[in-house]
């Protein structure tokens, strides 16, 4: 008797398993309802504001951002996506040579988003975007410059 | 049983009889004739392949919570067109060691063996190119002759993994051809033909999976099962068993060599639901006979056969979105332990039920 | 005319070998086998690793210490922020750093949020194992919703690097609370879905049981630990033995199932489930408000010495293993994870199998290649 | 189990240093000599679980450092043992005594190129066979391979 029961049993479990499946298939054909496919280029995609794309300096209006060059986010990071390129210039109101940067290089390839170079900086000039289409054809252009042509440090920032 | 005399039209045969007496044309007409037949089964082996291969992905898509291919042509219709269109262009490449015999005629014999089985299978009244009287019969040896070419695919790409799965499907052919065959029979009991026709016209009032009793239901049970193995599919795809064996059989297969394959096993799967529809739910025949009245009496009976077709099709569809794979030592148990010892007392039994008259 | 008999003894049967991976839908990464074979039937197996090894040890040898947890993201990235956590709590152990009781209670829930998505993921992958294609949709579906919480608090949905020595790095966003507290009466409501449609499946059983049985005295032998461990009845769940983090607060029983057979191991992963929910809802309501940082220095030096942390990932029992010499970066860094040792279980569980079985038993062992190769 | 009562159990070998300066466990230093003989008494008192394998280069020696564990009470304890010899680094095998070493050992055999005697497969398990040199070696150097800031 087992025998039969043995079989019975086998397709009764099959069964179950059928109507979680068509549980969920029927709703979803019919009304959608169980869909969970967002049709990317149609729909936007959802990016929560914390998203760690890559790294970016803040400008304001004057092309001005914040970054004195003082290195902390290069020492900080892990495996060298960050590059600084900076020289002192005479200031002329204060008579003083000062740090400034030339350019503030960023390797987005080698970048691993941890995150420490943010943390290190003092004068928060860079942060996060949350920009994820990064894909390109060519390795060098995830090689960016950060600070834009002709930017100044901002007033201010040094004190 | 009264064995019924065929009456129906042809048309088909009524094609070729224009085209060589009507016409005039002679042994040409024939010839024209039968191209003619040919290139609509061609052009529906194409067609049917390529549509049921979107209705799978489509399918398993509303299975799987997503949307399936929806982006080429209207609802995703012409992605499979698409796909086909990118195997046919696509390099042909393989193992360089194989069995360039075996290895080139296996896609061959697996086209063949689809496009004969379909021809025996009628889809609406007068509509079956090859209506011979042991259809069944012929059908259910044709479909074997398809894993032929899964050995051969297997042996001749020179691939362990293809070599596995060729012979797990040459094991699986031979155990479950005994069930399916066996279910085939039974029906055959109640019918006392051979002939495809002459099985549907026997259902006119009763499909044959009502009127039989319990031995009907038994066998309609095996013969899906059974189905489902012939035409490889989860949960008995173990010649393909993509976690065990990558792609088993067409491992070595590229571009249209491995299209073949994947249409045909399709094909192989409508051809079942075809001969199951045929044997238990009457074929082209309207349930209850809602349209008999009607004009176009083929039309109906086409549209008839393959909504049943599709809903057979769905049901293999469904049981491959649900069910794990079995294991190959767990697969001839099932064979040889269950469905084959149950196959033989349910045709004795339908041999008490059709000798004492008892099916109506 | 002469007699031709076969004898069966003349028929020569060969082993042979089969190359299974570096890329074979199985291996669930870059893990490659060498099996020998019998038929069907798997005789030896021998792993061949390293297609991923990245010598993330040799890495930390030249980085100091706030930059190693990165690393420790890409080694077992399924639990990302337990690796994450084991460094942290080394270095806080080493520093006799006190971190704020916050820090903690938000660790202990992203350690088992992180912990549910990772046995999520293993049980889609199970399925697509044993050929049930849709379990994985399903899985991934639920671990969507942790991901997303991960994304809104940590900024990445896998590699958080989120926990620094001393604290973590963000505090928790607004909306954190909510979306947990929706996702734990949604998983809770699936489960029981997938048991129906996998777990109790006939097939799926068959499967198994009885396949895979890795005894109690070899589970300890070979080093097994987390649920592979727990499968075979051996104790071995550090949140319970040496509770961290918040864990202690918490109050939460150790899954054991005794027969030590694929079964065990697939019911000890889906009932561990449940009870990481049960310790979220525990904490999740009463995380206090005392910072997220303790004070370290920007340039953290350990003391000369040695420092192992031991924490239990979805996988098992990572062990972090320091060795300082007291400058900047350290003089060793071991990680012991899981994946090896359990790896090494399947060198002789999956003897005499079937192929579709040693499939399903390295299914079970939830490989995850980077942490073996690291 | 505690320090004390191992230290009673270990007394039968008088070479063997204990310390438990800067570190959570008590360490053992185990001569060469002595490596499987004190191991094999370890594991019969019940230290059944072989936590980890660390190799080690001292920068003048090689070692193997190994964590064991008794899963009856937890108690941890740490066996070091050291190799002058840097060019030919010989052990005996843990394999027969926990079969996770078997995996461990290959590891240490493929980084450091401590030789394990009586293990039944002695090869590269990570690198590639046609590897030169030892990379997890303090004295590794490889220009091309290495980047170091």
């Amino acid at each position: 008797m087992s025998y039969i029961g043995n079989i019975l049993g086998g397709i009764k479990t099959l069964l179950t398993g059928m109507k979680v499946t068509g549980g969920y298939f029927f709703p979803s054909i019919i009304g959608r309802k169980y869909i969970i496919t967002r049709q990317y280029p149609d729909e936007p995609a959802i990016v929560m504001d914390r998203f760690k794309g890559e790294v970016v300096m803040w400008h304001n209006d004057n092309n001005e951002h914040r970054c004195t060059g003082c290195q902390a986010c290069e020492i900080a990071c892990p495996n060298g996506t960050i590059e600084i390129i900076w020289d002192r210039v005479l200031n002329e109101e204060t008579g003083k040579k000062v740090k400034q940067i030339d350019k503030h290089i960023y390797h987005l390839g080698m970048c691993t988003m941890c995150n420490l170079c943010i943390q290190a900086c003092p004068t928060n000039a860079i942060m996060w975007s949350t920009n994820f289409h990064n894909s390109t054809y060519d390795r060098s252009k995830l090689t960016k410059v950060l600070n834009r042509p002709g930017s100044k440090l901002m007033a201010g920032v040094e004190e | 049983m009264s064995t019924m005399i065929l009456t129906q039209t042809n048309y088909f045969a009524d094609l070729i009889h224009y085209l060589s007496d009507g016409l005039g044309w002679g042994f040409g007409g024939q010839i024209l004739g039968y191209i003619i037949i040919a290139l609509i089964y061609m052009t529906f082996f194409a067609v049917a392949g390529l549509l049921l291969v979107y209705l799978e992905r489509r399918v398993a898509g509303f299975f799987q919570l997503r949307l399936g291919p929806n982006r080429v042509g209207p609802w995703g219709l012409l992605q499979t067109i698409a796909d086909a269109l990118k195997l046919l262009t696509k390099e042909l490449t393989g193992t360089e060691r194989k069995e360039n015999l075996l290895y080139h005629t296996a896609y061959f014999i697996v086209i063949i063996a689809s496009l004969l089985a379909l021809s025996a299978i009628p889809f609406s009244g007068g509509i079956v190119a090859f209506d011979i009287n042991i259809g069944v019969f012929f059908i259910s040896a044709i479909s074997s002759v398809g894993v032929l070419s899964i050995l051969f695919g297997g042996w001749g790409s020179n691939n362990k993994y293809s070599l596995l799965g060729g012979m797990r499907s040459g094991l699986q052919m031979i155990s479950y051809e005994l069930s399916s065959g066996l279910a085939i029979l039974t029906i055959i009991l109640m019918a006392g033909t051979l002939s495809m026709t002459g099985i549907v016209e026997q259902q006119r009032d009763m499909i044959f999976l009502l009127k039989g009793h319990i031995p009907a239901l038994i066998a309609f049970v095996i013969f899906v099962i059974a189905g489902t193995a012939e035409s490889n599919r989860t949960p008995f795809d173990l010649p393909e068993g993509e976690a065990e064996l990558g792609a088993g059989y067409h491992s070595e297969y590229s571009g249209m060599g491995f299209a073949w394959f994947f249409l045909a096993e399709f094909i192989n799967m409508f051809i079942i639901s075809a001969v199951a529809v045929t044997l238990f739910f009457g074929g082209w025949l309207a349930p209850f006979g809602i349209t008999d009245g009607l004009g176009a009496q083929w039309a109906w009976g086409l549209l008839w056969f393959f909504i049943k077709v599709f809903l057979m099709i769905f049901l293999f569809m469904w049981f491959r979105w649900t069910f794990p794979r079995l294991r190959i030592d767990q697969l001839l148990t099932l064979e040889w332990k269950y469905l084959l010892p149950i196959g033989l007392l349910n045709i004795v039994l339908m041999a008490i039920l059709v000798y004492f008259k008892l099916v109506f | 005319m002469e007699q031709v008999t076969l004898n069966t003894a003349d028929l020569k049967s060969q082993e042979y070998f089969l190359n299974m991976g570096p890329q074979h839908p199985a291996t669930h990464g870059v893990l490659r086998l060498i099996l020998t074979m019998d038929g069907e039937v798997v005789k030896n197996i021998e792993p061949d690793l390293g297609y991923i090894h990245r010598s993330i040890e040799k890495q930390c040898e030249y980085e100091g210490y706030k930059q190693i947890i990165h690393l420790t993201d890409r080694m077992d990235y399924l639990s990302a922020h337990i690796n994450n956590e084991a460094v942290a709590l080394a270095i806080e152990q080493a520093l006799e750093i006190e971190v704020p009781e916050r820090v903690k209670y938000i660790r202990t829930i992203m350690g088992e949020l992180t912990r549910i998505a990772s046995h999520l993921l293993w049980w889609g992958v199970m399925g697509m194992d044993v050929g049930a294609l849709t379990t994985f949709m399903y899985a991934f579906r639920d671990r969507e919703m942790i991901n997303d919480i991960m994304e809104e608090t940590c900024g990445a949905r896998l590699t958080m690097s989120y926990s620094t020595p001393g604290g973590v790095m963000f505090d928790l966003h607004p909306n954190f609370h909510k979306r947990v507290k929706e996702f734990i009466p949604h998983l809770r409501s699936v489960i029981p879905k997938y048991h129906e449609l996998l777990s109790g499946n006939v097939i799926f059983q068959k499967r198994m049981k009885g396949v895979g049985k890795l005894s109690y005295e070899d589970a300890i032998s070979h080093g097994t630990s987390g649920p592979v461990a727990r499968g075979s009845g051996v104790h071995s769940d550090r949140r319970i033995i040496q509770p961290y983090s918040a864990l202690d607060k918490a109050d939460f029983k150790e899954i054991i199932y005794n027969e030590g057979d694929n079964l065990a191991r697939y019911m000890v992963r889906m009932d561990e489930m449940l009870e990481s929910l049960n310790i979220i809802e525990q904490l999740i309501d009463n995380i206090p408000d005392d910072g997220i940082q303790a004070k370290t220095k920007a340039l953290i030096k350990l003391p000369k010495g040695e420092f192992l942390q031991r924490v239990e990932t979805a996988r098992g029992d990572l062990g972090v293993y320091i060795v300082s010499d007291g400058k900047k970066n350290p003089y060793r860094v071991k990680f012991r994870s899981p994946g090896f040792s359990n790896l090494n279980a399947l060198i002789q569980i999956g003897k005499n199998h079937l192929i579709a079985d040693v499939v399903a038993i390295m299914s079970t062992l939830d490989f995850v290649v980077p942490d073996i190769d690291r | 189990m505690t320090n004390e009562s191992l230290q009673e159990i270990l007394k039968s070998f008088p070479d063997l240093q204990f310390s438990e300066e800067a570190s959570q466990f008590l360490n053992i230093i185990v001569p060469k000599e002595q490596y499987i003989d004190v191991l094999n008494k370890l594991k019969d008192e019940g230290f059944d679980y072989l936590f980890s394998m660390t190799g080690m280069d001292w920068g003048n020696e090689l070692g193997v450092t190994l964590h064991l564990e008794r899963t009856e009470d937890r108690f941890m304890i740490v066996v070091k043992t050291m190799l002058e010899d840097r060019e030919n680094p010989e052990l005996p095998t843990l394999e027969k005594i926990w079969k996770t070493a078997h995996l461990h050992e290959r590891e240490i055999f493929d980084l450091f190129g401590i030789n394990f005697k009586g293990h039944s497969v002695m090869k590269r398990l990570l690198l590639s066979e046609d590897w030169e040199g030892y990379p997890m070696r303090k004295d590794w150097m490889d220009e091309t391979k290495m980047i170091i800031r």
